[in-house]
Order: structure tokens, then sequence, then C-alpha cells
């Protein structure tokens, strides 16, 4: 479904946080990228997302080449990224932001609404709230729910547990759980590595912005130099 | 390397663009090429309502004199500056007026802060400088006779309010001005005559740059005065006029004749115009041979006094040159009064039939369309006779007091 | 007794406890490493002992002296010193004038000693330009001297940072994640600099993600975790340790 | 003294329910685009003089016209930021700043081009003051304080009940994550200088209706414009209407106090205090 | 015509001193003051009221305008140091307009709208006709002097400490530097100028009135500033004799487009000024001449 082959990337003319990497993701799988910190996964992440240009390398999409489209242009296609940090706008309603989320199917917004508030409980009582007044997990929620607005095929998630308690983080790897279960694409990037591995059916270890290991997420995470990637040595 | 040639290329063909009006205007010809004379007009700024109207004036005569043969043998030519309203900006027209066009007059400044800040250089550089503005101040320089004014200065005006006033039986006497030179100098002078005979005076100075003056005005209203002078230019008495209005204020009211013009009146409407008076405009306007020549002039059927003043600016200074046979600013400053205050001349009341006259070796007296143009010594008006008008059905009328 | 001590730190933003109750202490002559997750707090505290950020509450002494909620410009003059996780170049100095700010006891820093350029104001400039080069030159960016900070590349900004960390004769030098964003090599010689000058009796204290360069510099660790000092000691004890296995590779409590 | 405070108050209230149009319009291209755009005096003139076109001219009412000087204002401030500013994105919004004073400085200068500096006015007629007590206020006064309120009720409505109106505010708070959920934040930075000039328009025509026009009817409220878009916190919509009504309140209020030619100070001064307490306005938002 | 380019010359020395002053401020230091014409205003204020009413000497009316103006420099700093970039400009904006408005109505102290004339001349009797010549002599050497003091101080440390403080204030504290301080010093070094500016004006043309000080003015200097180069100080003098040529040579289009009347070429000429502004920033954000840096890097 997801091709990335050889992607070179990052922020200033000069560094290249990302030294060709590549990874494949098939429908209905759950693929987590894992490494120490700076090793390029978010980069990654927000390269397929549009927010960076590839320097090199390509990436496809169900067959069509995204790479450098614009972010909005990506979200068409039909892939969601929901970012670590600001994922939601603050100073709208939590219901406006839903809204937002369905910004590019318009026309199935108040059913889809409905639904959310059915799966989210928690945002059906906020539903008249400002985003800014949400806690951690509920901000989380809420950030996934409108990535869930647009319909998407393919859902990229930054880091979804930084900074949550373990509880809210817990309640969120259930529902990342369920909605693979449902059958939607997933890639992710944890710093939870274990817990991450747990409910992935594959995962990628980059270190340094290069690929350092793939496999069944359960191998990967009995792998000894895993372990070793992120303590270093 | 493409690119720095095409820029320098493109900086040079600038620069050449803008130097190119330097070297086309080379400097004047002395006595043998056209007089030159100018106006510093307002065309922009709080003075830009009445610059336009000058400028139309001065021209109209000089085009009438050089139709005629010119003067003096030689062409008039007019030129034009704009002083921003600002004094600052004044002085740079001024200067270019000056040393680049080397003209012998000045004309129909209006604002008092560029009169006061103009006229130096004028005095310095032996050019005559004529003003419409009132600031009692400016004639009080040290301007050598460089600077005379058809506008009554501002004490005078004063006085003639508060004759106004008491002429009406005003009891109890309201003021509202904006600050501008005079505001002071008009209070005092109106204070100084009225309140001895026992009426009651007060008054507000307001912030002009303002957009509404509501809350002046309601003050006013409740102090319930018998007349109300309502002493802003144009711009300011169209708002406190619809503000008088709303307000259904039932004494009467008087304005300065400058800011109670035609287009006073269009702004504030008819409604809200009606019945205010018209205090202190240089006479003799509608009656004169020169309002009405200078009414089919620039094609108008209402003049206010500030145009009648510029038509006036231009007909002295050709006339003064043509005395004198002398076309410098000295010139003019020499002979002004020989055809000014003549009382016992011919009266004559425009450009041509006075260089006829001169021509014919005889003695005039100007008198335009603004007043008598009589001089005292440092410049002033004097002997101002001046007329009240009333609006009536959204015409001013004259009318007796 | 430790040259910086850290006791009970907090930090607040809105409802969320960025630092709570944060012990560190580091030693003169050592350097010390600050680890931990992401959203541990690492930069928060270095931006309060700093005074980037108010404290909460907690106490902050340096060489004996209470700290606390210091402004920055005092906490230079008394020997402490910080560099950026990233690197703020100040965009439009040319790298020796960027060095040269950080010099101390600059008498040309007053309007009239700028303008009548005495002798001692002539030779101090001469002096620090002097020191400027000779840092340059140890860091591998004397070539780059006249270029403005803006043009210079990722790894040699990294390398300005530390430079000016250095004219300023520091005590301590607190690195902010010194390798981040820089390739390997120079990230070893960057190790090597800071090896160098710890010889020469510099003190630091290092938030690091590069575990090997961890390894490789520190002479002691301090993981921070949640706010809170989770673990310390030697690099390759805490290596074998259970809990910061965890921490870093996600299994909670 | 009281009947007279009570009179200012209220005269205060118009007046400052007028200035908060276009302080509104200042506030919204500030939120979304991030620079304080100068050239919103101007705009105030062109509004009014479109207004008067329509009005005076093509005999139009004045409700309509202002209608008009909405839609004129607003596409001239589209096309002037087009034209003028869009080159400078990217450049400090200091830089942009005073790009959009040299812009205003062209268009007060094309107004006067056109039609001259002399003050016009609008083909309504003058009503006199309704009396309600002591108290008295003027139809037109009242009229232009429904116009102002209607404005803002549908500017309201349009914000937070349309999905265009809630995207716009989305690409105010965060413009990338607003761009990935597939909202183009330059379309809707036009739409917020298309919005927010047209209300600044609007600001200008009411101006004019009460008073008269000349192209410095803007330029003269600007200072207690940008007064009431700086209290009420740049970037706040509903800031920029408290603020417009305290900068109206205090300005009339300051006649007790103070001789009337200092009111033109009264804004600054009232910037002044707030910003001591409060850096960001009184609504202000913390972010950026 | 001689006579004309000298008055325009001394125009363009005192817009080139009002520049350094902003460049100071601005170009050094990084705080934009969009009511520079305010301290322009108050030192040309308190040399005329010095010389005309106290009979001070013209020189202790100098150095006043420029002691006074740089203490309101540094009061203005502590007013609106913590204050970000856009509110700066506001804010300094509506600074100017209020001491316009105040020399407009404390009439007992500035005589309001009459204005100050008479203000004296200096070597006025004694030069006679070459006044304005030594005038402009005078005003060039100050120029000179002002450039040669601020090179000085642009390349020293305090210009070093001022230009950090543009780039990044928080890291310049780091470097040890006291911010507030150094901000204070920039805006009173900066008014100093401004003031010196205003005295000239005053003693040249001998007349001031508040409404001289408009928003307009500030304007131009910012015009004279950009095109010149921000931060860099010789810019800023050839911006100013620039953008003086540029707006006195716009008075000649009256003989390029007959057509127009005089008050649309009025307009045209304000709308010539705007997109002067406006083509400046576009050619070159940081003016015509960038900031010059310094070659250190050599062997000491």
């Amino acid at each position: 479904m997801l091709s990335v082959t050889n992607v070179v990337a990052g922020y200033g003319a000069h560094d290249e946080v990302l030294k060709g990497v590549g990874m494949t993701v098939a429908e209905r799988e759950l693929v987590v990228l894992i490494g120490p910190n700076g090793a390029g996964k978010s980069t990654l992440l927000k390269s397929i997302a549009g927010f960076l240009k590839p320097r090199e390398g390509a990436i496809t999409f169900e067959g069509k080449p995204i790479g450098g489209l614009k972010p909005r242009e990506i979200t068409r296609q039909g892939i969601a990224f929901v970012p670590q940090e600001a994922n939601v706008f603050p100073s709208l309603s939590v219901e406006a932001n839903l809204e937002v989320g369905g910004y590019v199917d318009r026309r199935a917004t108040k059913g889809r609404i409905h639904e959310t508030f059915g799966r989210f409980p928690v945002l059906a009582e906020r539903r008249a709230q400002e985003a800014r007044t949400l806690s951690g997990g509920q901000r989380q929620m809420l950030a996934m729910a409108m990535a869930l607005m647009a319909a998407p095929r393919l859902m990229l998630l930054d880091e979804p547990s930084a900074g949550l308690s373990p509880a809210a983080a817990q309640e969120l790897f259930a529902l990342i759980k369920g909605l693979h279960a449902a059958g939607m694409t997933i890639v992710m990037v944890e710093q939870n590595a274990l817990d991450a591995l747990e409910i992935a059916d594959r995962g990628y270890l980059l270190v340094d912005g290069s690929n350092a290991r793939e496999g069944r997420a359960s191998a990967l995470a009995a792998d000894a130099e895993v372990r070793h990637a992120f303590l270093g040595g | 390397m493409s690119r720095l040639i095409t820029r320098r290329g493109a900086l040079l063909t600038g620069a050449a663009t803008i130097a190119a009006p330097f070297v086309i205007t080379s400097p004047g010809f002395g006595q043998t090429g056209p007089i030159k004379i100018a106006g510093l007009v307002s065309l922009t700024g709080s003075g830009s309502p009445f610059g336009p109207n000058s400028r139309v004036a001065h021209q109209a005569v000089v085009d009438q004199v050089n139709a005629a043969g010119g003067l003096l043998g030689r062409k008039i030519e007019y030129l034009a500056e704009d002083d921003q309203t600002n004094a600052e900006a004044g002085v740079r027209a001024t200067r270019k007026l000056i040393d680049v066009d080397k003209v012998s007059a000045i004309m129909s400044v209006w604002a008092s802060a560029v009169g006061s800040a103009v006229v130096p250089l004028c005095w310095e550089n032996k050019v005559m400088l004529l003003g419409i503005s009132a600031a009692d101040s400016i004639a009080l320089l040290p301007h050598q006779g460089y600077f005379v004014r058809t506008q009554p200065h501002t004490e005078l005006q004063g006085k003639e309010f508060a004759r106004f006033a008491l002429a009406q039986g005003a009891k109890n006497l309201y003021l509202i001005m904006p600050q501008t030179p005079f505001t002071e100098t008009v209070f005092k002078a109106i204070r100084d005559t009225v309140e001895p005979k026992g009426v009651k005076v007060q008054s507000t100075i307001i912030d002009g740059k303002k957009t509404s003056f509501r809350s002046e005005i309601d003050e006013m209203v409740r102090a319930t005065p018998d007349l109300f002078m309502m002493g802003g230019y144009q711009a300011e008495n169209i708002v406190m006029a619809k503000d008088l209005f709303r307000a259904n204020f039932k004494g009467k009211v008087m304005g300065f004749a400058y800011g109670m013009t035609a287009a006073f009146i269009d702004g504030a409407g008819k409604d809200a115009a009606e019945g205010m008076y018209a205090v202190a405009e240089p006479s003799p306007a509608g009656g004169s041979s020169a309002y009405a020549a200078l009414k089919a002039l620039v094609k108008r059927d209402t003049l206010d006094t500030y145009i009648c003043q510029a038509y006036d600016h231009a007909n002295l200074v050709i006339l003064s040159m043509a005395k004198g046979k002398d076309a410098s600013g000295t010139g003019v400053r020499d002979n002004i009064r020989k055809i000014a205050n003549n009382d016992s001349a011919m009266k004559v009341d425009n450009a041509l039939d006075g260089l006829k006259a001169l021509a014919d070796g005889k003695e005039i007296k100007y008198a335009g369309a603004s007043g008598p143009c009589k001089f005292s010594d440092i410049g002033n008006i004097i002997e101002v006779a001046f007329r009240t008008t009333q609006i009536k059905d959204g015409k001013l009328v004259e009318v007796k007091i | 007794m430790a040259l910086l001590d850290i006791k009970g730190l907090r930090q607040r933003f809105g409802g969320v406890a960025a630092l709570d109750g944060a012990d560190v202490s580091v030693e003169q002559g050592r350097i010390t490493g600050l680890i931990g997750p992401n959203g541990a707090g690492k930069t928060t505290l270095f931006n309060a002992v700093t005074g980037a950020l108010r404290p909460d509450s907690g106490t902050v002494t340096f060489d004996g002296t209470d700290i606390t909620g210091w402004r920055p410009d005092r906490l230079a003059e008394i020997g402490l010193s910080r560099t950026f996780q990233i690197a703020r170049g100040l965009a439009q100095l040319t790298v020796i004038e960027n060095l040269m700010l950080y010099g101390k006891r600059q008498q040309g820093e007053t309007f009239c000693a700028a303008v009548l350029r005495g002798k001692a104001v002539r030779a101090r400039e001469e002096e620090l330009r002097g020191r400027a080069i000779e840092v340059a030159r140890e860091l591998d960016i004397i070539h780059v001297g006249d270029n403005r900070a803006i043009d210079l590349s990722g790894g040699q900004k990294k390398l300005l940072e530390l430079g000016r960390a250095l004219m300023a004769a520091p005590k301590l030098i607190m690195l902010d994640e010194p390798a981040a964003g820089i390739n390997p090599t120079l990230a070893k010689k960057l190790g090597e600099h800071i090896l160098a000058l710890k010889v020469r009796g510099l003190t630091f204290l290092i938030v690091e993600h590069n575990m090997g360069l961890v390894a490789a510099l520190c002479d002691h660790v301090v993981v921070l975790a949640q706010g809170k000092r989770l673990a310390e000691g030697r690099f390759a004890e805490l290596r074998a340790d259970r809990r910061v296995q965890d921490i870093y590779m996600g299994h909670r409590a | 003294m009281l009947e007279k405070t009570l009179q200012l108050s209220l005269n205060g209230l118009m007046a400052g329910a007028v200035l908060a149009v276009p302080a509104i319009g200042l506030t919204m291209i500030y939120a979304v685009l991030r620079f304080v755009n100068f050239s919103v005096a101007a705009h105030m003139a062109v509004g009014a003089y479109a207004g008067y076109m329509l009005n005076a001219w093509l005999k139009f009412s004045a409700w309509l016209a202002v209608v008009g000087a909405f839609v004129a204002a607003g596409a001239a401030g589209i096309a002037s930021d087009h034209v003028a500013l869009r080159p400078l994105r990217g450049y400090s919004a200091l830089t942009i700043a005073i790009a959009s004073i040299a812009l205003n400085l062209m268009i007060e200068s094309t107004i006067r081009f056109f039609f001259g500096g002399s003050p016009r006015d609008y083909a309504i007629p003058l009503r006199r003051d309704w009396t309600f007590g002591f108290l008295h206020v003027g139809p037109q006064q009242v009229e232009n304080a429904a116009i102002a309120l209607i404005a803002m009720a549908l500017l309201f409505v349009f914000m937070m009940l349309t999905i265009t109106g809630k995207a716009m505010r989305a690409v105010a708070d965060n413009p990338m994550l607003a761009d990935s959920k597939g909202i183009d934040p330059d379309r809707m930075a036009r739409l917020a200088v298309g919005i927010g000039m047209g209300l600044a328009g609007i600001g200008g025509m009411l101006v004019g209706l009460d008073t008269s026009i000349d192209p410095l009817v803007g330029f003269r409220a600007i200072l207690s414009v940008f007064a009431a878009a700086v209290v009420g916190g740049l970037g706040s919509v509903p800031g920029a209407v408290i603020g417009g009504l305290a900068i109206g309140l205090s300005e009339e209020l300051s006649l007790l106090a103070l001789p009337a030619t200092y009111k033109s100070a009264i804004g600054f001064l009232a910037i002044l205090v707030v910003l001591t307490f409060r850096p960001r306005g009184l609504l202000g938002a913390k972010t950026a | 015509m001689t006579s004309y380019l000298i008055a325009m010359a001394t125009f363009a020395s005192i817009y080139a001193i009002l520049a350094l002053g902003l460049n100071v401020m601005w170009g050094m230091a990084g705080m934009v003051n969009l009511g520079i014409v305010g301290f322009y205003a108050f030192g040309a204020y308190i040399s005329a009221l010095l010389t005309v009413n106290a009979h001070a000497p013209i020189a202790l009316g100098f150095l006043a305008a420029m002691i006074g103006t740089a203490a309101m420099g540094a009061l203005v700093t502590l007013g609106i140091m913590r204050l970000r970039d856009d509110y700066l400009a506001i804010v300094t904006l509506g600074f100017a307009e209020v001491v316009r408005i105040v020399a407009e109505n404390e009439i007992w102290l500035t005589r309001g709208t009459d204005g100050i004339s008479g203000i004296p001349q200096p070597l006025k009797h004694l030069l006679g006709a070459d006044f304005n010549l030594a005038y402009l002599i005078f005003c060039l050497v100050i120029v000179a002097l002002t450039l040669f003091v601020l090179e000085r101080v642009r390349t020293s440390p305090f210009g070093r400490v001022l230009r950090a403080i543009r780039e990044d204030a928080q890291v310049a504290a780091f470097a040890g530097k006291d911010v507030l301080k150094f901000k204070v010093k920039a805006f009173a070094l900066g008014g100093a100028l401004a003031g010196l500016a205003g005295a000239l004006y005053a003693h040249y043309t001998s007349y001031i009135v508040p409404e001289i000080y408009v928003p307009l003015l500030t304007i131009y200097i910012f015009l004279a500033l950009t095109a010149g180069g921000i931060g860099n100080n010789f810019g800023a003098v050839i911006g100013a004799f620039v953008v003086v040529f540029f707006l006195e040579s716009t008075r000649f289009l009256i003989g390029v487009v007959p057509w127009l009347s005089a008050e649309q070429l009025a307009a045209l000429r304000e709308f010539l000024v705007g997109l002067g502004l406006l083509l400046v920033l576009y050619a070159r954000p940081r003016g015509l001449m960038p900031e010059p840096l310094p070659r250190l890097a050599g062997p000491s």
C-alpha cells in the first residue's frame, strides 16, 4: 500500500536526518517505527505526510507517487497524519475540531461526528469546550478522532503516547489496537518500543537516519540488539 | 553577473529619469525671460479643500494678462507648489520656488504655520509673500515689508464676532474652536469685547483630528447658550453642524466665513446649515464687480473668501510690478501700497484695467473681490469691511446686522 | 562538595509538571551526563537552572552560592555557561564575533570606551581576538571564521556553540544535546574536544541522546524520568539496570 | 454630573461599536497572517468612498451602500495584499508591517487623486436625536451601532458556525496542522484579508455616515482602531469588540477630566496601561 | 539653483542624522521605532525654548537637546521593553503622536500651533548671505562626526553586543550581557541623535511648529534607512540623500505630466513615496548596502 524507497531528507540546507530509508506497508498492517532519539523516525513520518520534501528517493501510496505533494494533497489521497504535539486546534471547540478534521469530506461530517461521539463518550461530553482545556489523554483522543473524520485509508501516528500518563497511554494503545483490528492501516512512531511492538504486526528499527533492522514485531521485541541500539554502546 | 549588470542598468536609467527634469528646468532668465510668480498652496493635508481654488484663480489672472500682451513687455509664468499644509514641506517648496524658479512673489499661503515658516526665507531672499493666513504673529516678525495679507488678522476677526454677538443681543455665548494658531487670540478678542457688556462666555478647544465632536456639542447644548460660535474649518464645521441639528439646538450659530462655504452647506446638508451665520468675511464680495468678474473667470456660482483673496493677490502683484516698472520682489514690496492704499486714485478692480490705467500714466487704487486691500505698515489689512451672510434655503445670503 | 547542586526543582506548565522535584548534582572536574526519554524534563531543567525559566520551587546552588532564579547574564558572570539544543547562532555576526561576544571584562562595551578606544580597550579586544582564533582553530572552524553564523553547516554551528561557551572561561558548561544533528565523525571529534577540556579542569553537565557518546564521555550519569531522578551511577551500571532499560524501551510500571 | 457621565458613556458606547468594526478587521488579519496591517486606515477610506459612490451617485440606500463598502474594501484588500504584500511573506512581520504603511500611503493618495481632498457627504437625510429623559441619542448613531452589531453578528455566525469560518480559525491556530487537514492556508489568508478589510471598509463608511468623508477619514480614526485591537489583544476577535468599546468609552469619559484636545492621546494611554499589566492585551492569545 | 541645492543638502544632512539615530535603535539593536519623529520634535523644542525663552547660547541648546532626548529615549525603553515588535511599532507610533499633541496644547510652554519663531541661527549676523552654505558645512561636519562615532560604536564590543541583542536577546543574555541596560543605551544614543537633528532643523529654519512632526516624516526616515541598508551607517546617510533627491525631483513631475491637475500631481507624489518604499523592500529587505562585517580571523 505504502512504499518508501531510499528517502533522503532533512530540515536545513546542510543536514540530512534521513540518509536513505526504505519501508513498505501492506494493507491492514500496523507497522511501528522504533529507534533511539534522533534516529529520524518522526522525520520519516513528516516526509510521508508532505511536510518535508524528500531530497532523494521515492514515496508511493497505492501505486501513485506522492513525494513532494503538499500536506493537504496527501490528506486528500487518503492519508491522515497525527503529529506528536500541537495536534489539535486549541481555540476551537471539540466539535469544531472534528468538523475541521472532516474538511476534505464535508458531506459526511455530520454522520461521522455522530459516530465519533459514540466511540468517544469523553469527547461528546466536552463537545462545546475549547480544545485547550482538555487533558493530555483527551487531547490525544481528539487528535485521533480528527484524523478519523477524514476517513483515511492510512494513518500516520507520531509518538501518540508521548507525555501521557501510563493509564492514558494504555487506553490509547487499546484504541489503536481496535482501529487496527477493524482493518485500518497504521504506521506509528513510538518511544514506548516494547508496548508498541506488542500491538504491531511488524517493526522497523531506525538508527542514525538509516534502516538498522526490520521484522516481525515479536521478533524485534526479543532481539537483544534492539535493546542495545536504544542504550548505545 | 548578468543580474548585477541589469541592476546597475536599472539604477542608472532610474537616476537619469529622475534627474532629467532638473536639466530641463534651467535657471531663470533674469530680466529678459518671463516674469515668474508663484502660489504656495495646500494641495494635500488639511488645507487641501482650499489650495486648488487659489491656484485656479492665480492661473486665470495670469492667463488673462498674458493674453492681453503680458507685463512690462514680458510674459508672466505662473508656478504652483504644494506645501502639504506642513511647515517643513512648505519650507522645501519655498526653497525650490526661490532658488530654482527665481520667483518674485509667492502668493496665497494659507496655513499660519506655513506662513510663519516661510516668511523668513522670503525676506532674506527679497521675495514678496502674500498671505491668506490669519495668525497675528506672522506680521509681527521682522519681515522688512516683504509680507502682506488680505486675510484680516485674527484680532480683527474676533472683534467682528463680538460686534455681531452684541448686535444679536446675545447674553450667553459659547465658543468652540479646534486648536489653531489663532484660537486663543480670537477667544480673547471676543471676551474682552463682550464680557464688559455682561455677556457670559464659555469656550472649549477641541481636537480637530477626531472624527466626532458629539460629546463636546452635548456639553455645549447643555449650557443652553443663545449664540454658539462654531469656529472650525469646513471639515470640522460639517461634523459639528450635523451634531447640532441632531441635538436640536435652538440657539443661533455663527462661524468663520471660511468655514461656512458652499461646500460646507453641501457637506452638512441644507437642513443642518439653515439659518447659520457666516461672520467676518472680508466684504464686498457679492456686490462688487471684481466678485462678478471672478465668478465669470472661474465659471463658478459662489466663491469663498480664499479664492477671492487669491484673485486679489495675483492682481496686486501684477499691478505693483507695473506701477514700479520693476518685476522683482522688492519692486512689489515698494509699490504695493502705492496701488492699494491710494484712496484718492482711480479705482480699478482687475489687472487689465489697472495696467491700462497705469500705461496711461494714471494713479490707481485696487479694490478686489475680497475687499479694499489696504495694508498697514506691518502688512496687515486695514479697513476691512466685513460682511455677514446667513444660510437661507441652502444659499449664503448677505444680511445687514 | 558538588560544583552544581540542584535540589527538589519543580516547574509546572499549566497542569503539567515538567519537573517534579528533580535532584541533580555535578561534581567538580567531572563530566556528568543527564539522560532520559523524551519529555523527561531535561531541557526544562537546563532552562530552569540557567535563568530562562523561573522555577516554581527548589534550589540551585553553584560553587556555594544560591543562584536560584538568577538572570542569565549574572550566571555567565560567575562562571556558568550553556549551549542550546538547536544551535542559536547570532545569525548576522561572524564566527569570530560570535566567539568574542562571550569574552568577559570587555571595557569596550560602554559607549565612551567604544568611541575613545583607549589602549586598554584595544589590548583587551586584541587579546579576545587571539583567544577566539585559538578556540576556532582548536574546534576546526577557523577557515570559516569570517563567515556569518547563518552560513555555517549544522555541525559547524554546534562547534560554534561549544566554542562560545568556552570563550566565557566558565567553571561549568552545560551542553544541551551537543551531538544532535551532526554526523558520527564530527560527534566523535566533539567528544574528543570535550574530554580534552575536562583534562584542563573544566566541569560539564551534558544532556545527550547518543548513548555511545555518553558512554565514552561521562564519568557519572543521572537518569531523569517524568521530571524526577530515577537512577544515577556509572553508565555501564545503568545500562544493565532493568528500570533504565524499561523507561527507554517503554514498559511502564 | 451623573447625567453628563451617563450621556458620555452612551456616546462612548455608540462610538466604540463603530470603532470595533475596523478593529476586528485588523485583528482578524493579524490572527491569520501574523503581522500588523497598517493599511487598514486606507481601506476604511476605500469603503467610505465606495459607499459614497453607491449612495450619492447611484442613489442606493445607506444599508445597501454599506454592503457595497464591505465588498469594495474587501476586494481592494485582497488585491492590494496580493500585489503589494504577498511578495514579502517570509520576511519578518515588521518588514511586512512597514510595507503596509507604504501601501497605506499609496491607497490614500490614489483616492485623493480621483476624488480630491474636499469633504463629501452621503445622500441621507439628517434626523433629530431621540430623547429619553435626560439622555439623547441620534438615529444615525443607533443605526450605525446596529449596523456594527449586525456586521459583528454575521461575522460571529460565519466564524463560529460555518465550516469555512472554522477552517479559518484553524489556520489562525496552527497553519501547518490545518494544511494537513486539507485546508489551503493561502486561501484562508486571502479570505481573512478580504473579510478584515471589508470590515475596515464598513467602519470607514459608518464614520462617514455620522460625519463626512475625505481621504483621511480612516487615518484620523486609526490610532483609536489600533488602540482597540491592541487593548483587546491582537488576534482576538472578541478582544477587538471589548477593546473598541473600552476605547470609545474612555475617549468620551476623558472629557470629564482632561481637555478635549487630548482625546487623541487617550488610546495611546490605554495601550500603555493595559500592556504594562498584560503584555498581550486583555484577551491576547498566548501562542506565537 | 545652487542655493536650492545647498538647502536640500542641508535637509538631507538632517534626515541623515535621523536615519543614523534610527539605525542605532533599529539597525543595530533591533528595536523598531515608528516614533522617531517624536524624538526629533522633542530635541527641536528643547533647543528652541532654551535659546528663545532663556536666551541660552545655541551650543547649550544643542547639548540640552541631545541630553533631553537621550533621557527620554531611556525612559521610553523602560516603558516598552517587554513588548514584541508589532506592539512596539504601534506604541512608538502613538508616542510620537502624543508628543505632537502635547506640543500643540501646552501653549504656555510651546506656544501651541503658533509655533516658535525667531529661533536664533548661529552666526547669522556675521555670515549674512553665506549663512546657508556655512550651515550646510556645519551639518555635513556633524554628519561626518556622527558617522565616525557610530562606525566606532558599530565595530566596537559595544556595537557587537547591540547586534547580538538584535539577533537573539536571550543568547546575548547567556553571553553575560545585561540586555536591558544595552537596550536603554541604544535608545538613548539613537534618541540623542534624533534630538540633535531636531536642534539642527530648528536653528536652520528658525521656526518650528507641532504640525511639522507628522508620521509621514517617519516614513521618509524609514525609507532612507531601508534604502540605504539597515545596519549600515554609510547606507543610512546615502539613503537620506537619495530620499530627499527623490522627494524633490518628483516636484518637477509637473513639467512631465502637464495634463494632471496640481492636486493630482501632489497625490501622485505621495503615491510615489509609498511605491518607492515598497520597491526598496522588494529589491533588498536589508537595503542596498548590506551590513559590513569585520574580518577578524586573520593571524593575531
